[in-house]
């Protein structure tokens, strides 16, 4: 079972997260944003970076690349699809999750452990996880302030000390479905013990148990 | 040819005498162009006509050494296929010009000169200055700076894992900005800065030239700030991070490929550099058609467009039969490209524009035959004064390391280093906070450890002891995550050189590096100079700053850090006793508000064996930190505070406390897990209990803390 | 023809970069300010002679990219 | 009263972000696009019934905080 990991001009952290994923004995390719098939490829991640510079809003150019509509497309089928940090928004963007992430609230970039609380675990980010876990996992954002006028998310990890202003405290959030989710901090980055925490394997762990043949 | 009284040359910077070489060498009167590209390539900053004949006496030898100073950027072997890659770069002037963009194109700078070498950049540090933050315009340059550099290297893809902040009234009209990087490469696909063979083409890779920065570098950083520093500002340059990061990727494919014969980045003195450097080391000419450059701006002149610093732009030369495949590959990055020259025979650089010939000189005059200076130098007679010891203040050692850690060069970094991804690519084992930094190479044994270290006040005091210490300082520093020091690269900040008294501080200097760095058996390869770091005739305290490569192999298992004390660990302090001497010091600085004496010298043997012992001792123990800025105090505090449990010591409460005496390192092992050699290693106390104690004097490990944690948020908010 | 597009955050949307800048007038003694708000304001050359013609293609341009639905109104005007 | 303030990068210096925008129009179709540029526009209510002087303070703000004097100028607009 393969995972697609989706590469934008801009985007940096692609290689982390295939090395985590198959550190975990997951299969995971690079593919770039021009591509137009994912048809061998049972789920997505968009990774964090900066598609196309950020320039305009954060995720807004991204969401135009060909690759996009394939996403979609395995989206409305129900395959899984996470997007981490500007993954996030580029997926808020492209509407296929609600609100919008906007500056910090203390307008500064923000790169430290956090600590965040698990608050669903029926979503493609958490089915390994128990509600209340709590998980200390690294933020890497300037744009990590999640705001939803309509506020029609499922809370997925809360923040237990709001570091950014997001909304509800969100660090993470799904569609309706459960299976496009996404997360602020990086669970990749903490994927082993010798970078200062490994709390983040049962994150990717449940996208890989998501995983179901295409 | 005269603009408002003045000839063209001296408007451009450059000299009679230097004017008349040029005609000397072509022979007649030099065209606009022609005049342009000297002027710029025989700047201070890009020709170290002050400075070249001194860096000769660096040490740039040894058996790793694959590329050393004269390249874009020095390269060592690692071992088993891998190289690595270092330089370090300042920007000194356009930050302080404008905090956000200088330091963002900095960074970009010091990328490229890495990545020009086929290497992919990993890891950043920044070494920055500034003024007292109790004055506004400091908060602004210093939040700017962070800010630019948060800005660049983190939409790049680069990690910044380390620095150093320094704040001094000497930096005020002139803060420093250096930046160091370190990238990675397989010994396959290192290139070099050549034009190559006859025939092969010439391709301008990367960002639309504009009029940016004409003469920044060359003019701005060649000249010090005065009241006419106004006009000698060119259009501020603006960093576009997204155009370098597809520039990497497009570039690093190119090399995998094997497509280029060699490249250049165009960084200083622009495309007059990109072109002409190549050609020069290859011993070659080149025919250039400054038509075909790809432009931002319409109508942009000959001499413009040689002189422009517009970022993002690399210059790839490539055998005929490989320029379809470059010019895809940057299709696919979505860069921009354009065939700008062809290398030909015999050694002469021809640029036409509008179907003119705007240029035809020497390529190798424009780097070779730059002048050399061997400027007059002589030792500041104010020194003696300085040197003499003032008598020992009396020492409240609680309110005194309440005042250190309250100092914002000393107290937490995490307002700076929380606003940088410190942690991209998986690699970041010891990121800021501790000592040195220490990278892993994934799928190898390897670590690299890398320190970055300045002391304009120590250096002021006594450039070549305070140069050589920061040598050794950084060696510790690799040492106390397991690495053995390596390679050296270097930033000379100074003031200006025509003052006998500034060359006096930069040869002492040079000379404390080499002699350090002979001691221990390592090269200087690569490096760079900043002279004129003066405003309104005041000179900035002379300020070397080393960066210093070392190589841990293998890596510590677990790796030793300040927040791994328990309560029972023994402490012991390792190295020669500390005199007392205070020369130099924070608690000079912080404390009595001066700085005076002299610094105590080096000891290169005591300091071999201290940095091979705590190398050793960083696969056995849980807690090393060297001892530097504060002194015993503030080494033991920082432990104290980042492990969240307090310590006694049993030292006497005096001036050893505070002193800065090279050498140290403070050890924290489990009771009979590790037999230390007497002679160099006092047990001095023991972890325990919620407060620190020294010689019967306690403070709270709350308030330690607080003060700490506080030390630049409580300025940064006004 | 100059086409300007006033972008402007729906109110109910936070605007951390005015609440800053608040902030920091008031400590700078400017008292007086009682809110600020920034906005993005972009300046098109659009080819084209009937200026209803490219106000109708640049709010599609708005509506496609320029602006986030989620957190913003536009408003187009075209000049000379 | 109701000021506007709007800052625009000077001509000479670069704009990465219109550079790349109008890139993006381009591709989504919008090959009438010759050329964009973003600015920011401050919205600031300020306390005062002196249109001139309430001009004169927000000047001085844009000098302090609001413009950087080195890449961008600044106008300034008071309404009702
Ligand atoms: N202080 C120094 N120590 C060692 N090498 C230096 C020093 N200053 C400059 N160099 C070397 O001189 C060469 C030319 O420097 P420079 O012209 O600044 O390169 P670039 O144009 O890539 O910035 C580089 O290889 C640099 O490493
Ligand atoms: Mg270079």
């Amino acid at each position: 079972m393969r995972t697609a990991v989706v590469v934008f001009p801009g985007t940096n952290c692609e290689h982390d997260v295939v090395h985590a994923l198959r550190s975990l004995g997951g299969e995971a390719e690079l593919v770039w944003h021009r591509e137009t098939d994912l048809g061998d490829f049972d789920g997505v991640i968009i990774p964090g970076g900066f598609a196309h510079g950020d320039y305009l809003r954060t995720g807004a150019i991204a969401r135009f690349s060909p690759v996009m509509s394939e996403v979609e497309r395995m989206a409305a089928k129900g395959a899984p699809v996470l997007g981490i940090c500007n993954g996030f928004q580029v997926l808020c963007e492209a509407g296929m999750l609600p609100g919008a992430l906007i500056a910090n609230r203390d307008l500064a970039f923000i790169c430290r452990f956090v600590e965040v609380e698990v608050t669903d675990v029926s979503t493609i980010l958490t089915r390994s996880a128990e509600i209340g876990q709590r998980i200390r996992i690294p933020l890497n954002s300037y744009e990590g302030n999640w705001v939803d006028p309509g506020s029609g998310a499922r809370m997925v990890l809360r923040y237990v000390d709001n570091p950014n202003g997001s909304q509800g405290s969100a660090a993470a959030i799904s569609n309706a479905a459960g299976n496009v989710v996404g997360v602020m901090p990086h669970p990749e980055r903490a994927s082993d013990e010798l970078l200062g925490s490994a709390d983040g394997l049962v994150l990717l762990e449940s996208f890989l148990h998501s995983l179901v043949p295409a | 040819m005269t603009i408002t009284g003045q000839p063209v040359h001296r408007r451009l910077g450059m000299t009679d005498e230097e004017y008349e070489s040029v005609v000397g060498i072509l022979g007649r009167d030099p065209l606009p162009a022609e005049l342009a590209m000297y002027s710029v390539m025989w700047s201070e900053h890009c020709s170290y006509k002050s400075s070249r004949a001194h860096l000769r006496r660096f040490p740039t030898q040894a058996p790793w050494v694959v590329v050393g100073p004269g390249e874009n950027a020095g390269v060592v072997d690692l071992g088993d296929g891998w190289l690595a890659a270092l330089r370090i770069e300042s920007h000194n002037h356009p930050s302080f010009v404008e905090p956000y963009q200088g330091a963002a194109t900095g960074v970009g700078g010091i990328l490229r000169d890495v990545f020009t070498m086929g290497a992919r950049p990993i890891a950043l540090w920044d070494q920055i200055r500034f003024g007292p933050l109790d004055d506004p315009k400091n908060r602004y340059l210093f939040g700017g700076v962070v800010a630019g550099i948060a800005g660049y290297g983190n939409a790049v893809g680069v990690p910044t894992v380390g620095g150093e902040i320094e704040f001094d009234p000497t930096y005020a009209g002139n803060p420093l900005v250096n930046v160091m990087c370190l990238g990675i490469l397989r010994q396959e696909q290192l290139v070099l800065g050549t034009a190559g063979e006859p025939g092969n083409v010439a391709v301008l890779l990367g960002k639309a030239t504009g009029r940016d920065g004409i003469g920044g570098a060359s003019v701005l950083a060649s000249a010090s700030f005065d009241d006419g520093s106004q006009e000698k500002r060119p259009s501020v340059q603006v960093g576009d991070p997204f155009e370098e990061k597809k520039l990497i990727e497009a570039c690093l494919e190119i090399f995998e490929a094997g497509l280029v014969a060699g490249i250049q980045d165009l960084g200083a003195a622009g495309l007059a550099c990109a072109i002409s450097e190549p050609a020069g080391r290859a011993g070659v000419g080149m025919d250039v058609d400054l038509d075909s450059v790809h432009v931002r701006e319409l109508g942009m002149t000959a001499p413009e467009l040689l002189m422009s610093e517009s970022q993002e732009r690399m210059m790839a030369f490539v055998t005929p039969a490989n320029v379809e495949s470059v010019l895809a590959i940057a299709d696919k990055w979505e860069i921009d490209s354009a065939v700008v020259g062809t290398v030909k025979a015999g050694g002469t650089l021809t640029v036409r524009h509008g179907g003119e010939t705007v240029a035809e000189l020497p390529a190798a005059s424009l780097a070779d035959d730059a002048p050399l200076y061997d400027r007059p130098y002589s030792r500041p007679d104010w020194l003696d004064d300085l040197w003499e010891i003032p008598e020992p203040s009396s020492i409240e050692p609680v309110d005194a390391l309440l005042q250190l850690l309250d100092d914002p060069a000393i107290g937490s970094s995490a307002w700076v280093h929380e606003q940088y991804d410190h942690m991209l690519f998986l690699n970041t084992l010891s990121g800021p906070g501790g000592d040195g930094s220490l990278l892993r190479i994934r799928g190898t044994t390897k670590g690299l450890a890398v320190s970055t270290d300045g002391n304009g006040r120590l250096c002021l005091l006594d450039p070549r002891r305070g140069a050589a210490r920061l040598v050794y300082e950084s060696a510790l520093n690799v040492a106390m995550t397991g690495a053995r020091p390596m390679a050296v690269v270097d930033n000379l900040n100074f003031g200006n050189p025509e003052k006998p008294e500034v060359m006096w501080q930069f040869r002492e200097s040079v000379e404390g590096i080499s002699e350090a760095c002979e001691a221990l058996g390592i090269p200087v390869v690569g490096g760079n100079v900043s002279f004129y770091n003066e405003t309104d005739g005041a000179d900035i305290h002379p300020t070397p700053v080393v960066g210093l490569l070392g190589l841990a192999d293998p890596i510590p298992t677990h790796l030793p850090g300040l927040s791994r004390a328990n309560a029972g660990l023994e402490i012991w302090e390792v190295g020669p006793e500390a005199t007392g001497n205070l020369a130099g010091s924070a608690f000079q600085r912080v404390v009595e508000g001066a700085h005076r004496g002299r610094p105590t010298a080096p000891q290169p043997e005591a300091a071999k064996e201290v940095i091979e012992l705590a190398a050793a001792l960083a696969h056995q123990v849980l807690v090393l930190h060297d001892i530097s800025t504060g002194g015993l105090a503030v080494t033991v505090a920082e432990i104290c505070i980042a492990s969240g449990v307090g310590a006694e010591l049993w030292v006497q409460p005096d001036a050893s406390l505070f002193s800065e005496d090279p050498h140290r390192f403070v050890v924290m092992l489990e009771p009979g897990t590790v037999t230390l050699p007497g002679g160099v290693a006092r047990r001095i106390g023991t972890v325990g209990g919620d407060s620190l104690e020294i010689g019967g004097h306690k403070v709270g490990l709350d308030l330690l803390t607080n003060t700490y944690r506080e030390a630049i948020p409580h300025r940064m908010r006004g | 023809m100059r086409v300007s597009v006033e972008i402007t955050r729906r109110p109910e949307i936070a605007d951390p970069e005015g609440t800053n800048i608040m902030r920091a007038l008031t400590d700078l003694g400017h008292r007086n300010v009682d809110s600020v708000r920034v906005d993005r304001i972009i300046h098109l050359d659009v080819s084209g002679d009937d200026p209803g013609q490219v106000k109708v293609s640049v709010e599609e341009m708005c509506r496609q990219l320029l602006a986030n639905p989620v957190l913003e109104d536009f408003r187009v005007e075209v000049g000379e």
